[in-house]
């Protein structure tokens, strides 16, 4: 065991840090998930894929840096420690790339993640559907052979899709085999936005932004070269994704790391009048904050030791969602009948609750990973 | 000791809530949000009913009523969420206004408001007057600053009052817990109609056993906030000594109550409750603004513990 | 509305707290769940039967006070503010006794009741089996026809009887239809702990006390009077304590309103190092014990009024089980390293953070409750 | 950065981990209840294995370890429940010997015992020395006391040390949480078994959503206080100056894994759980002493919350 850096990783953090601190944008870009906000954070996101910080542990042939999972951890602290912007292309690089690392083919992986990681071509996920939230299985939207164009024709509808009025492209799982029930019968398709038969109806999120987008699919055709994986085969190709979205790469400490470091100077600024159980609170997030680090630098140090990480994802994912909850909450109380005010300057705090609040919903229901805790981490019967 | 509200309240109560029914349903405040006053358009109508004049005497054409005849009339406007100051007016301004403003004000031809501790003045710019410290001011130089909840329009003083009579403040942190005991029970049903009609694998989600333990926690809160609340509003009706600390336990556990279920019915909904287009953030909005409103429950707490922690005899219980 | 108390009420709680200063034993008597303590709580019950303080409610004839349930909540507020004795006959006069009132012979009501109340008698209940626990319909114990005696034959094995080794009977269902199952064809019977066939094992609690009993019964006689409503009705008979079990006369507020004042006391006396958040703790403590009771005025004077009360027992049994944890467990910190001490003077708080865990549990345990309090109050599916 | 165990060291955990299953089992526990001594017997053959003298020097047939060495071998001592003063011993005092004394504490000749802030000394009365203050003196003039664990014997000085080495107080708080780790591990596991086999309405209990969420939330407890353990015995064993915060983490973190763990195994077991003829008590009880010794959460959030919140700056995280 060592726990300090070793000069590598030392060397990566100070070259991360000086250019973060010199090109994050002050002051900070409006929200990304507005359609004006959106255009700024593009820009942002090809700048940081000019310097290479896009997607750190991508190889180098795709814009990465063969970064240690180490050295990412310590460029995503940096990377919210200097303030960094939201990341637009999140749903892409940290979602869909495991995946097509995982099970594209080379030619997807040349076509693709090049385009994905510079932001030029910026995704969004198409899981759920009116009918299938937390049961992911229940996905009606279909997908017909179209031998004449070598495709398949795609027809339904998608919801909750992130920036889904502002990306290009959509990645999905849609049901080509009508006889197949749940599980079987889907394949992972890739669905370009601009195509004849898309619609996409913005949806405003409780904080205002337009953030969500219903996306409806009416004979919309799709290359064969865009179906990712085996026809059929959808559901084990997306486990890849939701086991990635669970895991590491969605949420890692260093947001929360530096959001507990933002909390702790704001109770330093309202120390005279603070409650004193809110104090307690903010010792706690803290705390928990340095608990996931050191959680997650455990967990890294097993997968680079070539272990595996399974359902103990989800034991992370309730973690840091809740911390964020109790976080937020702590800092509202810290504001006391000003933390209503969303132009204050402290207005962030209101706007960072709110999204705090869809943590233990989205990317599987808190409830869901509960189960999946209690049953495959500690082999309850399912009944 | 007889804990109930008498036939002629539980009347006007239901009267009220008819009228809120039919008039202020969720597109009344969904409306609040984009029109220019941020109201209702009821005030009036609130003052024909005679809900504006509870505490008015009857000679300057108010009900002559008490506290307790006004409790539960306050719950229901937090039920539907109301869009107007009616806290500020009907509960803590009425008491302190001369015959002539009285009449006006429980007729609901004048709209006062009030400037809270945090001088953040609720619908300061549409009212008539605002009571400030303690006089009666036109609302100029007042600051419009935006509030989560965009059906309540906020405008901040120059300068936080310099005092707030105590009685004013526990007429109208009771007030508010009344508000918010409303909007709890209206999020609690909303999120139990949405759990029977929602079905996942197969199932509706409110068969889950952990789905129905989030929601018969909302209604354990419910169950002993909503007593502290009748109960201090009977304190203060009968000035009562503890009154400041029995309004404390109400608006207290009222603010939780409130949160907690604006927490659950939001996680029970999932994603649908999450957006702007659904009903539920108008209620859940307004709450977490009313909870930290003239006190929030830890400030209320430590009020309480002082009275029960730091003298030596602990107030005798009768 | 009118929430003073009028002046039969201040009268009766003036006479009771007279009553109960000049004659609450000192110093406190011991464990009640023990055998040698045991026949001293006999002794104090006799005491209060002797002054018609045992059981208030109750018609004068069989020793009480027809005191209203108004009066009966000031009885237990100034039993409890008094320091008064655990009630050993709680399980006869709480549970047994509203089931004889309601459905009950006059035959067996003056038979059973007044020695029930004087503790010449004392009850246990019988309703857990090994394997009918939260699932009370599991009950294996069976009862045979005996006609040529003009009764019945009990066999089987009952367990986590409270006291169960001092007490002279006990109650509870048996199977007496072997055909039916759960709910049905059970019986409500009375045995005589002393007759043939019954053998009692005292069972160790986690405070030390020889509290539970196992009671063993073979081909154990019971007459056809000691059938309680009707044969193979015993559920619907049993309900009826359960309902008040989980109602108001278990645990009434008086209890809790006297343990947070100790509570306070206590933290008076550690105020110079007491933590923060543990103040805040022992405030709020205080606070759920005045909401109690309440919202036990709010529903009496409904009951009073002639209304009824149902699943809502459930909130209530909920409510103050979690409450006694949470006030316990705020003494243990007040008392800090040395809270583990079961010898010191304040190993009272040790002893009753052991018997406050148990609340969560019996009488239904509170997992249980919700599930009663979603389907039965707030109308969710069961399904 | 490298957060993991050596080869040798998990096998000397799984070393100790196979002697305490085997000779360590619930009934030397349970036995220690009520023996003269409250001790499991097993002390020679922990001096014999290595465990006691793992912070001893070589020289004096010590293992020359450090904390890292130490941690996982405590944290199995507390998931058997040993009844033996090992932190005291082994991570508190044997640091502090000369050569004479440390040989033979390494070798297990000698108990050796603290007395804590609280003056309640565990296994006071049959240890051959006890540290107070700074020098170690004769376990004379102690007085018995009863602890709710039965297997822990305490005994009060007359008054408690006027002063305590922090450095020794973080030894004693950090090996008491590692041993509060292996008692939420056990309870845990026990709880889990218990959910499977135990049927009611037909079905494992463990295959209720409320008992599977009350589980969860146990293993959610252990996940993320464990990482902090481990990660304040390298903070003491290579001297980083921020060791009492980090200790202070985990300690607090670890004390309310084990009671939550209690808690729950409770609440699951059921009635079964609440009689003493069941092993649970016997980690339970432990846990609620150990939670309460050197420092509670709460105290320790509070150490923690004076270095991070009193300073302008907080500590660097690297």
């Amino acid at each position: 065991m060592d726990l300090t850096f070793t000069e590598e990783e030392q060397a990566f953090r100070a070259e991360a840090r000086a250019w973060l601190e010199a090109n994050v944008p002050r002051p900070a870009l409006p929200s990304g998930d507005t359609r004006e906000g959106f255009a700024f954070h593009k820009e942002w996101e090809r700048a940081l894929f000019d310097a290479r910080w896009a997607v750190v542990s991508w190889p180098q042939g795709y814009g990465g840096r063969d970064a240690t999972l180490m050295e990412w951890l310590i460029f995503e602290e940096e990377y919210y420690r200097a303030g960094g912007p939201q990341r637009v292309t999140q749903n892409g690089i940290f979602l869909l790339a495991p995946t097509l690392f995982e099970l594209g083919t080379k030619e997807q992986q040349d076509r693709i993640l090049p385009k994905m990681a510079s932001a030029e071509e910026t995704w969004c996920q198409g899981w759920s559907e009116p009918n299938a939230g937390s049961d992911l299985a229940g996905i009606k939207s279909r997908a017909v052979r179209d031998d004449a164009n070598g495709g398949w024709r795609l027809s339904g509808q998608k919801t909750w899709t992130t920036r889904g009025a502002f990306c290009d492209r959509l990645f999905g799982l849609f049901r080509t085999d009508p006889e197949a029930e749940r599980h079987r019968g889907l394949t992972y398709f890739l669905v370009d936005l601009q195509a004849d038969g898309v619609t996409v109806r913005p949806v405003e999120r409780l904080d205002g932004d337009e953030g969500f987008a219903e996306v409806f699919l009416e004979d919309v055709f799709v290359p064969d070269r865009d179906v990712l994986g085996a026809v059929h085969e959808g559901w084990r190709v997306a486990m890849a994704t939701t086991g990635s979205e669970r895991g590491l790469t969605l949420r890692s400490p260093g947001r929360f790391m530096a959001a507990a470091d933002r909390l702790a100077a704001l109770y330093r600024a309202h120390a005279d009048h603070a409650d004193a159980t809110v104090r307690d609170a903010v010792v706690r997030a803290w705390i928990d904050a340095d608990a996931y680090r050191w959680q997650t630098f455990w967990t890294v140090t097993r997968l680079m030791d070539g272990g595996r990480t399974g359902p103990e994802a989800s034991l992370v994912k309730i973690f840091w969602s809740e911390l964020d909850v109790r976080l937020h909450e702590t800092a509202l109380q810290l504001l006391g009948s000003r933390a209503e005010l969303v132009d204050g300057d402290e207005a962030g705090w209101m706007k960072g609750w709110q999204f705090a609040l869809s943590g233990p919903i989205y990317a599987g229901t808190n409830e869901i990973q509960r189960n999946v805790v209690a049953e495959r981490v500690l082999g309850l019967p399912r009944r | 000791m007889r804990f109930a509200f008498s036939d002629e309240q539980m009347a006007m109560r239901d009267g009220v809530r008819g009228f809120l029914e039919h008039e202020c349903p969720p597109k009344v405040v969904r409306d609040a949000w984009t029109n220019d006053t941020g109201r209702s358009g009821l005030w009036p109508r609130l003052g024909e009913m005679g809900v504006l004049g509870v505490l008015a005497p009857e000679a300057q054409g108010g009900f002559g009523g008490d506290f307790l005849d006004l409790v539960l009339l306050l719950e229901e406007t937090g039920r539907a969420a109301l869009p107007e100051p009616i806290v500020e007016h009907a509960a803590v301004v009425l008491p302190l206004l001369d015959d002539e403003r009285v009449a006006a004000a429980a007729a609901g031809d004048l709209t006062i408001t009030v400037a809270p501790p945090s001088g953040l003045v609720a619908y300061g710019g549409d009212a008539d007057l605002v009571l400030f410290d303690d006089e009666f001011v036109e609302p100029s130089a007042l600051q419009a600053c935006e509030s989560v909840d965009g059906s309540r329009r906020l405008f901040a003083t120059a300068a936080p009052p310099a005092s707030i009579d105590v009685d004013a403040l526990d007429r109208a942190a009771l007030g508010v817990a009344a508000q918010l005991i409303g909007l709890a029970d209206r999020m609690l049903t909303m999120t139990v109609d949405y759990a029977k009609e929602r079905h996942q694998f197969g199932v509706p989600i409110g068969s889950f056993q952990a789905v129905k333990h989030h929601l018969a926690n909302v209604a354990l809160a419910l169950e002993f906030a909503r007593p502290l609340v009748y109960r201090a509003a009977w304190s203060i009706a009968n000035g009562d000594d503890a009154r400041p600390v029995h309004v404390g336990m109400a608006k207290a556990r009222a603010s939780e109550a409130a949160l907690l279920a604006g927490r659950v019915a939001l996680q029970v909904h999932g994603a649908i409750g999450y957006t702007t287009e659904y009903d539920l953030h108008l209620f859940m909005k307004r709450a977490w603004a009313l909870a930290a409103s003239w006190g929030d429950a830890a400030w209320h707490d430590d009020r309480v513990g002082r009275a029960i922690l730091d003298s030596d005899t602990i107030p005798e219980e009768q």
